[in-house]
This record gives structure tokens, C-alpha cells and sequence, in this order.
């Protein structure tokens, strides 16, 4: 092939998308740094917006694989659309590498050789806090998540690693208000609170539960993306001492991390999020399968074996490919705190699991 | 005697038939063109096209300004998909027992609504399709907010609908039936009826006639047009998806009704035509692409308050002329 | 006596459709004049010119509409109402949404300091039924009742020109009877009133001179006594 | 008047109806003879509208029953009732604006064709029902608006709306006919034209008039009712309620008689 | 448990008002003046940018909600001039489409501007904290918006039912014609109370901003939720949208705190924590189906 073509399918529109941004940015800085190309070869990235519609997502995928014919995909947020688009990208033999999407289902059963996810397992981040809080002794936990399958999931993946005692408190989707279950939480005086409020509910969540005055008697865990960057922006102060877990985090001590948070903050003007470091993981891992396979895109099995190998130095540092094509990697703990500058952001505390691998990989029948 | 939004003339029979035969054309066009992709493109903006027409029925030609479109519509998805999970895949089957199931969602819906007029029935309208959304990413068992995949699509007789052209086909033929069906009622004594209402509804009471009856009517054909559309839809993408019964959903027929022309009988397809297009179109020029929809939409109300097909109509009138 | 208003070929269309083909009018200050002429000939759409309510698009095509010196066609219609003109509409189009009270004192004023000027008071002398209902809502009112209300509502304005169209519809044969004497109390007050009725024999008593309408071109003017003596015109013009 | 017996084709018995504190119908009982001409007066306010909207269905008594050609039609829905016989005009102009006149009177003409399925009809087109049309036509010409079936309803003078009005009454047959003040807003001429309408109806239809133009009830009614103030204060012929002092005094005025 | 429902009345309150704060803009707009604003979410996210914008920059919250407030009523005028005055004799369709457009456009431009991210606005110092109310501790803020709610709702209620400007504006609304003809320049009018019911929005989006996010898309989904308020009083009357909020904040607090407990008392625990939230989210709308079933035109119908 003369060239990679990349169809980048995010939601670029709407409430969700702050995440897709950051990810495509991470993806196109990767790309700039890579002057333009990706394995050697000039690359093109195409750009659609998915409005976090499954249809529209089946739409524009179907666009990229039957019109563009592109190699690869990637970009998607959300699971749900991920599920969507999954059958289509698939039997047509592109690869998609996952920035953020993580279903279960494409960890176990419906694996395929063609799925790649540079990022985690949804359920990961939720165990590691599950372990976290299970180590750290607390026996008498809430957990907050919006009723939809994604927010049970978490419960799951939380509970996984914690045994002791749970009350489950469930959202509506797309919730504002939050005084109720903050009241109901004040009256069960749990020594521990974890939640999963994807987007801006999270925002609110921590907003309302810091201004009634919750924060003084009750921890507060969430999983990484509820306490990212995109969050402590709109949340300050109030966020301060707040634990989450992560793959990433911008304080990672590696010389690639510090490269790409110093190249994102100069280029956009922000802090990088982990969403926008699994965009630059995710243009990195394509950068080095193309030039493993010296450019001959159409030898699938040739460009499956690169990519499971993994020749590239990710911004977490090292992890490599599951046999479903997850990554194992280590999680770690992160604490809310104020940086050298005085900015309100992250830094890393600690690892708490090591090369953790997810919990599906053994119903995935791949190889 | 003639009422004005609706003159049939053999002229016009003759314009439809051409276009009809022109867009059966479409896909061969397509594929000698190499660009097949556009195919499916085009056969989902037909579902659209079938299911803003269904809604123009409601709101055009019965007066109703429903604001929960999407429940009808997303509830023909989810029965077709629901039917395939139970093995149920012959398209004579499924497809009519969507259809049905929308209809006789909209005559419980509708009957409760009717009570209400105006603003009040946009918005109780709008109520029961957020129940049905609430209920269904909330039940597992359906996908929950995942949504419903479909195995594969429905078979239908020798038809093999896998292949895009043919798919697109059925769905050009399900529109033209519906336009034609919904032609031929617009002119018959039940559509005069609806315009009568339309026009002044205490008058039509004191005439005799038992408004709400005819109301629930239009709104249970409309209702089971868009269960049809939903079994198309899910076809397509091959996904019953709780998106489909979000009140964005409803919002977006509504629009493309009222940009495609408000009780005209190509409104509903003019609007997802055009809606569709422009969104084609402008995600690939700029980003920013919804400002941009915004200002073209802002156009379409102020150069052509009744709607794209009035305005066409208008121009083809005027060229005529000359 | 000076002329208070002044048409002079007034040209008024709907759309396409021309009705009006030249009304002229004056009207002294201080004289009550009728419009008459059947239905349909154009009396409403001369005096809602008058008012500055002529139909888009075309409205007014040609003429001139001196008011107190002023030109004012073309004028908007606040500004005329805020000028001195009030109308008593065809169709009563009474507040719905305003209770009688609010009906009467959301626009009332005394622009011109009339010594004695209408008030709530004094409209609900005139009118009792009205101080009954003050409280409910313009839309709860018998059809008589806003035909009352659209009255009191143009006096509490304390208008230089009253226009009453057809102002009498629907009321009582009572109630009509002291409509009449309030016009020539007022008249006798220095009033200025063009009036629209179908009333003829009340119109010649009460008013000073008559203007007939005919498919929007006067066909006849002239004093009271001028018309009360030929019955001619009336049966040519009013059929009667 | 065969159904005499059983107190007339409408037969009134202790309507009342309130707004709030307004009481503004108490007690009303009223016959209506089959073929009778009966007109309605009263004061500004006094329950005349309000009165042939319990009649017509517009509204449902708090109290007392209606009863049309024997049957109970106190809880019918207007529709019903129309179905049975009974029309009405309104007092305020109630027309489909923006259909023709034609139109207007059609949908009344195809309003009264209640064979299989009436209106529910999905198929055959309307326009090739010649029989509505001409009907309809021949409606227009009887209240004068011959020549107008193509104008617009909204831009028809007042009068004509009137008018019109009136045939869209007419078009449903009626047994029993409400008018809630048929004149008001025409000019003699028209009012003329519309009492001799009413008379040569009123051999066919039975009618109750509302009307505050005094020479036309004089001469159109056999009977005339009295409302004041939400009661019924008398009924009887002309000439005894032009009599009649109470009437004279709420409502005639004296040099009226 | 008393104290637990207490203070969820308390929340129920609170939530109500704050809807309130929302819905008052837009019952003054669409039920006064008869247009369906479908752009009062943007102006209500517009008042919230502007009002971050000026706090950061001021460095005081309270110059931030004055600046929001001015900001927006001028941003109100001006599209009151420009685009919906156009839309006043056009049926609501036509004003829901242009108004959908409006959003389409504001949410843009407030990205082109401030970014996908949302933006930072914290409550003062002095209100971030609980106070001790009869007992328990409430968030102070939370307060102020109760206060501001009650101020807001009399302020309203005088100057729309007991002013002469009131009644012109409702009188406007109903028959525009006759309004001017009887001397009220009712085209500045309009403008005036849009650009009031601009500064309405803006005032709630300040004061929510710090309880909820500033963010792109903000308006949407709590734009819904004011419709149901108003809907469910009545529309156009500023007493119904005061009860309607209540009736929504009350109903949709204690739903959710209480369905879930009720429903685990008599099923099995499975079902109850699935069923329970599902009908928690809607609750709301079941109650407004209700009311409309039963007052068709909600709880206290229009004057007109
Ligand atoms: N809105 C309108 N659009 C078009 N034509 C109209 C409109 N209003 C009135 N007309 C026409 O203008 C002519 C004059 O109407 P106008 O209302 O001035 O008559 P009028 O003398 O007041 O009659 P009436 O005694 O019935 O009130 C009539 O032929 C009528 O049909
Ligand atoms: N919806 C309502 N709410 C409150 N009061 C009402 C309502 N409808 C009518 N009324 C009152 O009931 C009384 C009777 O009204 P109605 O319209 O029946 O009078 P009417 O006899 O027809 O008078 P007119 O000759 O003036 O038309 C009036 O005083 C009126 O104010
Ligand atoms: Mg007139
Ligand atoms: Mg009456």
C-alpha cells in the first residue's frame, strides 16, 4: 500500500463529546509527531462524528469500510456503539482499534482477531478500586451508578474485588440533581463511597456531594474517567483528595509520557485526559504493526501477529496484548492534589494491581 | 371543489411515477458508478423518509403536534428484533406484527393523549414515549441501553434483503405504498374530515362529527406507519437500539416534517431528504457542522415557511409558467 | 368648526383583491357621522385603515388620512391609538386572558386632561352588568356583556375620535336604547363619534351627517334631514 | 305536534348550570313543540347561550335532565346529539376560516351521511361525491351567499360569516334548530332575507330562537320564553309577553312594545 | 427517619425552586406571549458561561451573576430583534424548528468560545459549605436557591398579574392587533420580556451552574423538564409553574429516595433494584400524564 487509511469514528458532538475530542487529539498529535505518517507510510485520517447514535455510527462506519475502505478503525467511546459497529467492522476484516470501548462481550465471547483495545476492559478500573478499597479496610460502602447496564456492570467489576458490605444506590441516566441520594447516603453513614457517573452527571455528583458537606466523613473512590482532567476542570477545588484508579496518569515517569503530556499541553493549550492517552497509544500501536509489516496491509494474519506484538513504547509504560487482544497491564492509584504550579490535578499514589488482566479472557475461544 | 393543499391531477400522478421509476434506478446508477456504498445510504434515508411521513400523517394531516414519534417507531425495531431472538425471521411475519404492535401502542397512547390539545398533547405525548424509553435501557433482558442486535436481516420470500439494492427496494416500495395509501386518504371523505378538524374542531363536533374518533384513527395509522418504518430500521442497521425511542428521535421527525412541509404529502420525505443530506454533506466539510445546519434550517423558515416541497413545488409552479 | 379628520381617496386591497376605491370623509370636531352601506361594501376595512390596522401585504395602495393636523396613514397603530383614535371592533375582540376589570384599566388614560373624564366609575354606571363581573375573565362574559366591555374599554381611553362599529350587535333592546342616549350625552359633551350601525332611524336622530357606502365608493352623503327624507336611497343602498 | 305527550320534541326540565359563583341557568323547564317556531329572550347575560349550549352538548347541566323526542340526551356528546336532530349556530362566528364556503357546508352536508361507516371512509375520493357539492351549493344560495362558494370563509365580511354560519346549521337537517342570534351583524337587508328563510323553515324544522332583534321575534315566533337572570320569568305567545310587565321592565323597555 | 424525609422534603423544595427558576422564563415567554422558545436550554447555558466568564475574571461570584444576567437579557434582545420577533405570527412549528436551529447555533458557537470541556463555577466560599438547619446540616447553597426561588416567583407574580405592563404584555399575547390599536407600542414590548426571560434563564443557569455542570448542552435536558413544569401548572401562569415545580421536585426527591425502599419491601430483591429505578426515572412523567389526563389543560388553566 501507498498509504494508511484510518477511519476515526468518535462522538465529536453533544454532551459526550469532550471524550472523543480528547481522543482524536491524542490521536492526530501522535500522528503530527510521527510527521504525518504512520509506519513509514503517509497517512490519512479520516474523521466522522458518531452523535453517539448506534445508527449513525453504523452509518459511518459502514462508510469508512465500504466507500473509503479504510485499514484501520478506532475512536469509538462508548461500548454500546462499539457493539454496534463491532459485526460490520469485522466481517469486512479492518482492524479496530479500540481507544476507550471495552464491552465485556468483545473480551469474551464475541472476540475477534480484528479488535484490538489499547486502553482496558470496562470492568477494570472498577476492580482496581474495588481491590483498592478492599485492602485499604473499609467494610461499609455505597456505590452511586446511573441504572443501565454499564453502571451494573460497574457494581460488578467493583464488587469482584470487595466483600464487604454494599448498599447500591441507582441514578437515572443523565441525572442533575443528586440531593436525595445524597440525602439517603447521609442517613446510611457509610465510611466509603464509590461511584461511577459517566460525564457530566460525575461533575455534578462531586459538586453536590462536597457541598453537603459529605466529604469530611466519607471517602470518595471512582474509577479514572470519573476524575480525570475533563472533570477536575469543571469540578476544582472541591475535588481535592478524591481517590480514582487509572492505567495513566500525566505524572507517569517515562520519557514517552513526558514527551506527549508536554507535546499536548503546547499544542492544545490543556492537560492531557487518559482518553486523550489512549488516542496516542491507540496511533502509536498502528504507527508500529504498519512498519512491522513493512507496509503490506493486506496481509491480515502478517498485520494481526504486529499488532499483537506490540512493538511500540506506550505513555503508561509497558503492558502487552491478552490472548483477546486486552491489554495486561498495571492499574494504579491516583489522589486529587494540587501540582507544583498550584493547579488542582492528579498524581499517582501507588500501583494497585500489577499485569492485571481482565476477567472475560477465558470464555474468548480465540487461537 | 378542491382543497388547497391537496390538488391531484394526472400531471402529478405522471411526475410521481417518473420519480418512482427514477429512484428504482438509483442503485444500478450507484453500483456503474462504483460508489454501492450510497445504496444503503439511501435506503436508510427511504426508512426516514417513511417514518417523517408517518408522523407528517399525525401532524399535517390530522393537526396533532405529537412529540413521541420515536415510541412507535422504536417499538417496530425492538418487535422485530425481539421476534428474530425467538427464531422469528420470515419478513411477512415479523414486519406486519410490528406494525400492529406500534398500532396498537398508539391506540392506548393515543386514546389517553387525546383528552389533551396543543401543548399539552405535545408533551403527554412525549411522556409516554420516555416511559417506554425508561423501560427499555432498563430491562436487561432487552439490551438495555446496548440495544437489541438482530442477527441478520428478515428473509423475505426469494427476496435476499442482505444485498443492499434489493433492501432498498422493499423500502422504496414500502414508502410509495404508504404515499399512495396515504394519498388516497387524504382525498377520501376520512381526510376531509381530518381537515375540517384540523381547521376548527368545535365546528366539526357540532356537525355531527365524533372528533376524537377520527383523531385516534389518523393517530393509529400514523402510529402503525412508523412501527413499519421501525422494522425497516432495525433491518438496516441490524440493531434495535434504545436510541431509536429518544425523545431526540421524536425531535428529529418532528424537524424533518417541518422542514420537508407540514401537511404535504412529499413533506415527510422532502425533510428526511434534505435533513439527511446536509448532514451527509456538511460533517465532511467542517466540525462545526451543526452551526451550520442551524443557519441552513434558519433559511428554510424564513425563505420557505411551508417547507422544502411546497418551495420546490413553488418553483417547479413557477417555472411552468415562463 | 374645524375638520377633525379628513380621508381623501382612500384605496385599501387585501392581498390582491382591492376594496376600497377612493372613501373620502371629513369629520369636524365635536359632529357624530355615520359610515353606512350593507354588508360587505367596506365600511369595517375604512375605519380599521383609519385605525391603522389595514391587511398586510398590500394595505393601504393610495389616499391620505389627516388626523388633527397630522398625516397618519401608514402610521403604526400604537402610535394613532396613543394619538386619540379609539375603536369599538367589529366582533367585540375583548381581552380573554384580562379579567373585566384588568380589560378596562390596562389602557385607560386621559391623554388630553378631559375635565371629566371616563373611569372605571362611570363605565360601570353606564354599564351595571359590568361591575357585576369585574372579576371574571373576558371569555366568561355573555356575548351582550363584551359587547359592553369593547365599549367601556375605547371610552376609558378618553378618545378625541370614538369609532364604534356596529357597536350595538347583540345587545338588549334596553340595553341598546341607553347606548343611544350615552352617544347623545356625549355628543352633547363635544364628542367626536363616527359610528357604523344598522339602526338607520337612531343613526338620523342621533347623528349630524351620513356617508353610504357602496362596493368601497361612496354613493351618497349628506345630513340627517337629507336622508330622513329620502327613503329612496334607503331602499336603494340599505335595504330597507 | 304528536309528541305533546311526553312534554314536546324538547322537553326542559330543571336545568341549572353554574360558573363559579354565577348562577347562570336555575331550575329552567321549557317545552318545544314539534313544528313550533320558539323563541328565546332576556337580558345581556341572562342564560340564553348558556342554555343552548346544555341543549347542544357545548356543556352538561349540573342539574336537570333534556329530553329530545322522548329520549334522555342530558350526557350525550354533541356529536350525538347532532346525530339525533339537534344543530346550533353560534352566537360568535364559528366557521372553518380558511375552507371556501363550499367546503364549509360540504363537510356539514357529509356530516349528516351516516351509511356504513359515515366519514370513515378511507378509499374513494371525496371530490367525485357530486351529490355533497351540489347539495352544498344549493345551501349557499338559500342564505344568500350564492356566487361567494369559492371566497375563503376568513375573508368573507361579518355579515356573510353570518351567513354562512346559518347554512352550516341548515346543511345538517336539523329536527330541532338552535340559533344563538342569527341576525346579529347583518344589515336589514340580510335580516330580512334570513326572516323569511326562518319562516319557510319553520314548517319543516322546529326551531328555537334566540334573538335580540325585537321585529323579527315579533314575527317569527308562535312562542316566546323569558330569561332573567338564569330564570325563566315566563312563556307564552306574543302577545301576552309583549304584555307581560316583568318583561317590559328587565328587558323591552316601554316604548319597545 | 423523620429527619431523613425531612430533609427530602427539604430536597424536594429545593429541586422545585430550581425548576422554577427555569420554567418562569419560559412560561413568561411561551405561555404569555404564546411562542414556544425551544432556545431557553441556550440561554440558560449562555447565563451560565457568562456567568463562570465573569466570576473568573472578577474573581466575585455575585459580579458574575450580575453579569450574566445583564449579558444575557442583551443576548435575548437581540435575537428577539433579529430572528423570533419574525416568528410571533407564525405557527408553532415554525417557531420550534427556528428555535431548534438556535440551539444548534448556540451550542457551537459556546463550544467555538469556551471549548468541549466544561468550564469552572464554584458557589462562593462562604455558601460551599453545610449549615446546621433544625438539626441536620443542609447545604447553605442549596438555600439560597430556595430564597432566590420564593423571591423570584413573587416578584413575577406581582408584576404580571397586578401591573399595568402585565396586563399589556398578556393582552399583546392575545389579541396583538387590538393591544395596538389601543395605544401600547407592543413590538418593544415583546422585546422587553424576552429580554426579561432571557435574564430569567441566565439567573438560573448562574445559580445552577455551581450546583450542576457548565457545560455544552446543558440547556436540553433540564429544558425538558421545565416544559413539564409548566405544563403541568398550566401554561402562561406564573402560579402554575410554581406548583408544578414543587409538584415535580417533591414528587421526583421522594420518588426516588423512597421507591426503591418501598418496592424491596414486598419483591424480590432482583426485581426491586431494577424496577425500582426504572420507576423512579418516570415518575415524573407518570405524574405528568396523570394530571393532563384529568385536567387536561393542567392544574390552573391559562386565563384565556
Ligand atoms: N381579511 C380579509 N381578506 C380578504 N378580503 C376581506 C377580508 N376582510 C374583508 N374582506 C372583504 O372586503 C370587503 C369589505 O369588507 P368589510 O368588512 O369592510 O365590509 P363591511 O361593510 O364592514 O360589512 P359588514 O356589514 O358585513 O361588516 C368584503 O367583500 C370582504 O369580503
Ligand atoms: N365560562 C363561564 N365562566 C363564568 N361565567 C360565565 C361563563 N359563561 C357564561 N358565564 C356567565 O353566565 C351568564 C350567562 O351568560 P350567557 O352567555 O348565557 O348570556 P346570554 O343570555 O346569552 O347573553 P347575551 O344576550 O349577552 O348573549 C353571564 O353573566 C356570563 O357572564
Ligand atoms: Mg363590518
Ligand atoms: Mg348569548
Amino acid at each position: 500500500a501507498d498509504k494508511v487509511k484510518v477511519g476515526f469514528l468518535s462522538t465529536l458532538s453533544g454532551p459526550g463529546a469532550g471524550l472523543g475530542v480528547d481522543i482524536r487529539d491524542g490521536f492526530n498529535l501522535a500522528v503530527k509527531q510521527l510527521n504525518g505518517k504512520l509506519g513509514n507510510l503517509p497517512a490519512e485520517v479520516l474523521i466522522a462524528d458518531d452523535q453517539q447514535k448506534p445508527d449513525v455510527a453504523k452509518a459511518e462506519a459502514e462508510k469508512f469500510l465500504k466507500k473509503e475502505k479504510v485499514d484501520f478503525m478506532t475512536g469509538i467511546v462508548f461500548s454500546n456503539l462499539m457493539l454496534a459497529v463491532g459485526p460490520q467492522v469485522f466481517d469486512s476484516k479492518t482492524f479496530f482499534i479500540s481507544a476507550n470501548a471495552g464491552p465485556s462481550q468483545l473480551a469474551g465471547e464475541q472476540c475477534s482477531p480484528y479488535f484490538f483495545n489499547v486502553a482496558w476492559q470496562n470492568d477494570n478500573l472498577h476492580e482496581a478500586m474495588g481491590k483498592h478499597v478492599q485492602d485499604k479496610g473499609f467494610r461499609n460502602v455505597v456505590i452511586v451508578t446511573p441504572n443501565y447496564p454499564g453502571g451494573k456492570d460497574a457494581v460488578t467489576g467493583f464488587k469482584r474485588y470487595y466483600q464487604g458490605k454494599a448498599e447500591e444506590i441507582y441514578t437515572k441516566l443523565g441525572q442533575l440533581d443528586y440531593a436525595a441520594e445524597l440525602a439517603q447516603i447521609r442517613a446510611l453513614k457509610p465510611d466509603a463511597l464509590f461511584f461511577f457517573l459517566p460525564g457530566g452527571m460525575g461533575i455534578n455528583f462531586v459538586k453536590q456531594f462536597v457541598g453537603a458537606g459529605l466529604s469530611k466523613d466519607i471517602q470518595l473512590f471512582a474509577p479514572g474517567f470519573s476524575a480525570d482532567e475533563d472533570v477536575i476542570k469543571a469540578v476544582g477545588a472541591p475535588m481535592l483528595g478524591m481517590f480514582n484508579s487509572s492505567h495513566w496518569a500525566h505524572d507517569f515517569d517515562n520519557a514517552e509520557n513526558k514527551r506527549f503530556v508536554a507535546a499536548f499541553e503546547k499544542e492544545y493549550g490543556r492537560l492531557p485526559s487518559l482518553y486523550a492517552s489512549q488516542g496516542y497509544d491507540a496511533a502509536l500501536l498502528i504507527d508500529a504493526a504498519v512498519r512491522d509489516v513493512k507496509g503490506k496491509l493486506d496481509d491480515k494474519a502478517a498485520l494481526q501477529k504486529a499488532l499483537e506484538a506490540k512493538r511500540f513504547k506506550s505513555v503508561r509504560g509497558d503492558f502487552r496484548f491478552n490472548s483477546n487482544h486486552y491489554p495486561v497491564q498495571n492499574y494504579v492509584l491516583r489522589v486529587i492534589g494540587k501540582d507544583a504550579q498550584g493547579r488542582v490535578t492528579n498524581k499517582t499514589m501507588g500501583t494497585i494491581f500489577a499485569n492485571h488482566a481482565d476477567a472475560y479472557v477465558s470464555q474468548c475461544k480465540m487461537k | 371543489m378542491k382543497s388547497a393543499l391537496y390538488r391531484q391531477s394526472a400531471r402529478r400522478r405522471g411526475l410521481a411515477l417518473a420519480a418512482l421509476l427514477a429512484l428504482a434506478a438509483l442503485p444500478p446508477l450507484l453500483q456503474a458508478l462504483g460508489q454501492d456504498f450510497y445504496v444503503s445510504v439511501a435506503a436508510r434515508i427511504l426508512i426516514f423518509a417513511l417514518a417523517a411521513t408517518s408522523l407528517n400523517f399525525i401532524v399535517g394531516f390530522g393537526g396533532l403536534v405529537a412529540f413521541g414519534h420515536a415510541a412507535f417507531f422504536g417499538a417496530g425495531a425492538y418487535a422485530v428484533a425481539i421476534l428474530a431472538e425467538r427464531g422469528v425471521t420470515a419478513a411477512v411475519v415479523a414486519w406486519p406484527a410490528a406494525a400492529a404492535l406500534a398500532g396498537v401502542l398508539a391506540l392506548l397512547i393515543g386514546a389517553i393523549s387525546l383528552r389533551t390539545r396543543g401543548v399539552y398533547f405535545i408533551m403527554i405525548t412525549l411522556a409516554f414515549a420516555q416511559m417506554i424509553y425508561y423501560l427499555f435501557i432498563s430491562l436487561k433482558a432487552w439490551g438495555g441501553d446496548d440495544g437489541l442486535p438482530l442477527p441478520a436481516r428478515s428473509t423475505f420470500g426469494p427476496l435476499d434483503l442482505k444485498d443492499d439494492a434489493v433492501f432498498y427496494w422493499v423500502a422504496l416500495a414500502c414508502l410509495a405504498a404508504a404515499l399512495f395509501v396515504l394519498d388516497r386518504i387524504a382525498h377520501a371523505r376520512f381526510g376531509r374530515v381530518l381537515q375540517g378538524i384540523r381547521e376548527n374542531e368545535s365546528r366539526m363536533a357540532a356537525l355531527g362529527y365524533p372528533v376524537a374518533a377520527y383523531q385516534l384513527a389518523c393517530f393509529v395509522i400514523g402510529g402503525t406507519l412508523a412501527g413499519l418504518a421501525g422494522a425497516l430500521i432495525a433491518n438496516h442497521s441490524l440493531l434495535a437500539s434504545p436510541n431509536l425511542l429518544h425523545w431526540t428521535q421524536s425531535g428529529t421527525l418532528l424537524v424533518m416534517v417541518i422542514v420537508g412541509g407540514v401537511g404535504t404529502l412529499y413533506g415527510g420525505f422532502a425533510g428526511a431528504l434534505t435533513l439527511l443530506l446536509l448532514e451527509e454533506l456538511l460533517t465532511g466539510v467542517t466540525v462545526h457542522w451543526h452551526a451550520a445546519l442551524g443557519l441552513l434550517l434558519l433559511v428554510v423558515v424564513f425563505r420557505a415557511p411551508r417547507g422544502v416541497a411546497a418551495w420546490l413545488h413553488g418553483l417547479f409552479a413557477r417555472g411552468a409558467a415562463k | 368648526m374645524s375638520a377633525l379628520l379628513e380621508i381623501r381617496g382612500l384605496e385599501v386591497a387585501y392581498g390582491q383583491s382591492q376594496v376600497l376605491f377612493g372613501i373620502d370623509l371629513t369629520l369636524a370636531e365635536g359632529e357624530v357621522a355615520t359610515l353606512l352601506g350593507r354588508n360587505g361594501m367596506g365600511k369595517s376595512t375604512t375605519l380599521r385603515a383609519l385605525c391603522g390596522l389595514s391587511p398586510a401585504p398590500a394595505g393601504i395602495l393610495a389616499g391620505a388620512i389627516r388626523f388633527a393636523g397630522e398625516e397618519i396613514a401608514g402610521r403604526p397603530p400604537d402610535r394613532i391609538g396613543r394619538g386619540g383614535i379609539a375603536l369599538v371592533p367589529e366582533g367585540r375582540q375583548i381581552f380573554a386572558n384580562l379579567s373585566v376589570r384588568e380589560n378596562l384599566v390596562a389602557f385607560a388614560a386621559n391623554r388630553r386632561g378631559v375635565a371629566e373624564p371616563w373611569t372605571l366609575d362611570r363605565v360601570f354606571e353606564l354599564f351595571p352588568r359590568l361591575a357585576e363581573r369585574q372579576q371574571n375573565m373576558g371569555n366568561q362574559l355573555s356575548g351582550g356583556e363584551q359587547q359592553m366591555l369593547a365599549i367601556g374599554r375605547a371610552l376609558m381611553t378618553n378618545p378625541r375620535l370614538l369609532i364604534l362599529d356596529e357597536a350595538t350587535e347583540g345587545l338588549a333592546p334596553l340595553v341598546r336604547e341607553e347606548i343611544w342616549q350615552c352617544l347623545a350625552r356625549l355628543r352633547a359633551a363635544g364628542q367626536t363619534t363616527l359610528v357604523v350601525d344598522k339602526y338607520v332611524e337612531r343613526l338620523i336622530a342621533l347623528a349630524d351627517r351620513h356617508t353610504i357606502v357602496e362596493r368601497g365608493r361612496v354613493v351618497w352623503q349628506g345630513s340627517s334631514a337629507e336622508l330622513d327624507a329620502d327613503h329612496g336611497v334607503w331602499h336603494r343602498y340599505l335595504g330597507v | 305536534m304528536s309528541n305533546e305527550a311526553n312534554g314536546g320534541l324538547l322537553a326542559v326540565a330543571g336545568v341549572s348550570r353554574h360558573f363559579g359563583g354565577v348562577h347562570a341557568l336555575s331550575g329552567v323547564s321549557l317545552a318545544v313543540a314539534e313544528g313550533e317556531v320558539h323563541a328565546l329572550i332576556g337580558p345581556n347575560g341572562a342564560g340564553k347561550t348558556t342554555l343552548i349550549h346544555q341543549l347542544s352538548g357545548a356543556q352538561t347541566p349540573d342539574a336537570g335532565t333534556i329530553r329530545f323526542a322522548g329520549e334522555d340526551v342530558t350526557r350525550l356528546p354533541m356529536h350525538a346529539r347532532v346525530a339525533r336532530g339537534i344543530a346550533r349556530s353560534w352566537q360568535v362566528t364559528n366557521v372553518f376560516a380558511r375552507l371556501t364556503a363550499l367546503d364549509n357546508v360540504a363537510l356539514a352536508v357529509q356530516g349528516r351521511q351516516r351509511d356504513w361507516g359515515g366519514s370513515f371512509r378511507f378509499w374513494a375520493p371525496v371530490d367525485k361525491e357530486r351529490a355533497i357539492v351540489d347539495e352544498a351549493a344549493t345551501w349557499l344560495a338559500e342564505v344568500g351567499l350564492a356566487g361567494r362558494e369559492s371566497t375563503v370563509a376568513g375573508s368573507l365580511a361579518h355579515g356573510e360569516q353570518r351567513q354562512l354560519e346559518l347554512a352550516l346549521a341548515l346543511a345538517t337537517k336539523p329536527r330541532l334548530l338552535l340559533l344563538d342570534e342569527p341576525m346579529a351583524g347583518m344589515g336589514p337587508e340580510e335580516s330580512e332575507r334570513v326572516v323569511a328563510l326562518i319562516e319557510h323553515l319553520g314548517r319543516k324544522v322546529t326551531l328555537l330562537l334566540v334573538e335580540h332583534d325585537m321585529d323579527a321575534v315579533f314575527r317569527l315566533a308562535d312562542r316566546i320564553s323569558v330569561l332573567v337572570g338564569g330564570r325563566l320569568i315566563c312563556t307564552g305567545l306574543p302577545d301576552e309577553v309583549r304584555a307581560h310587565p316583568e318583561v317590559r321592565k328587565a328587558y323591552l323597555g316601554e316604548e319597545m312594545a | 427517619m423523620t429527619q431523613l424525609i425531612l430533609e427530602q422534603a427539604l430536597n424536594g423544595l429545593q429541586f422545585g425552586l430550581m425548576l422554577f427558576l427555569l420554567a418562569a422564563g419560559l412560561t413568561l415567554v411561551f405561555g404569555i406571549m404564546d411562542m414556544i422558545n425551544l432556545a431557553h436550554g441556550s440561554l440558560y447555558m449562555v447565563g451560565a458561561y457568562l456567568a463562570a466568564a465573569a466570576a473568573a475574571a472578577s474573581g466575585s461570584f455575585v459580579v458574575g451573576v450580575l453579569a450574566a444576567v445583564a449579558g444575557t437579557a442583551a443576548v435575548g434582545a437581540l435575537l428577539e430583534v433579529t430572528v423570533l420577533r419574525r416568528l410571533y405570527a407564525r405557527d408553532h412549528l415554525a417557531q420550534v424548528l427556528a428555535t431548534f436551529a438556535l440551539i444548534l447555533i448556540a451550542n457551537e458557537a459556546v463550544r467555538w468560545v469556551w471549548g468541549d470541556q466544561p468550564v469552572l463555577l464554584n458557589a462562593p466560599e462562604a455558601l460551599a459549605g453545610p449549615v446546621e438547619v433544625a438539626g441536620f446540616s443542609y447545604p447553605a447553597y442549596r438555600l439560597l436557591i430556595i430564597a432566590v426561588g420564593v423571591a423570584v416567583a413573587l416578584l413575577l407574580y406581582v408584576v404580571v398579574a397586578k401591573t399595568r405592563v402585565g396586563m399589556w404584555v398578556r393582552a399583546g399575547a392575545s389579541n396583538r392587533e387590538m393591544t395596538e390599536a389601543l395605544g401600547v407600542n407592543v413590538r418593544r414590548l415583546f422585546t422587553l420580556v424576552f429580554a426579561a426571560g432571557a435574564g430569567l434563564c441566565a439567573l438560573a443557569g448562574a445559580l445552577l451552574g455551581p450546583l450542576l455542570a457548565v457545560q455544552v448542552g446543558m440547556g436540553e435536558s433540564i429544558l425538558i423538564l421545565a416544559f413539564v413544569v409548566i405544563v403541568i401548572g398550566g401554561i402562561g401562569s406564573i402560579r402554575g409553574a410554581l406548583v408544578g415545580s414543587l409538584l415535580v421536585g417533591v414528587v421526583d426527591t421522594l420518588g426516588r429516595a423512597l421507591l426503591p425502599w418501598l418496592l424491596r419491601g414486598f419483591l424480590p430483591a432482583e426485581t426491586a433494584s431494577t424496577l425500582g429505578p426504572a420507576l423512579a426515572a418516570i415518575l415524573i412523567y407518570l405524574l405528568m400524564a396523570a394530571i393532563l389526563f384529568w385536567k387536561p389543560a393542567g392544574l390552573f388553566p391559562a386565563r384565556g
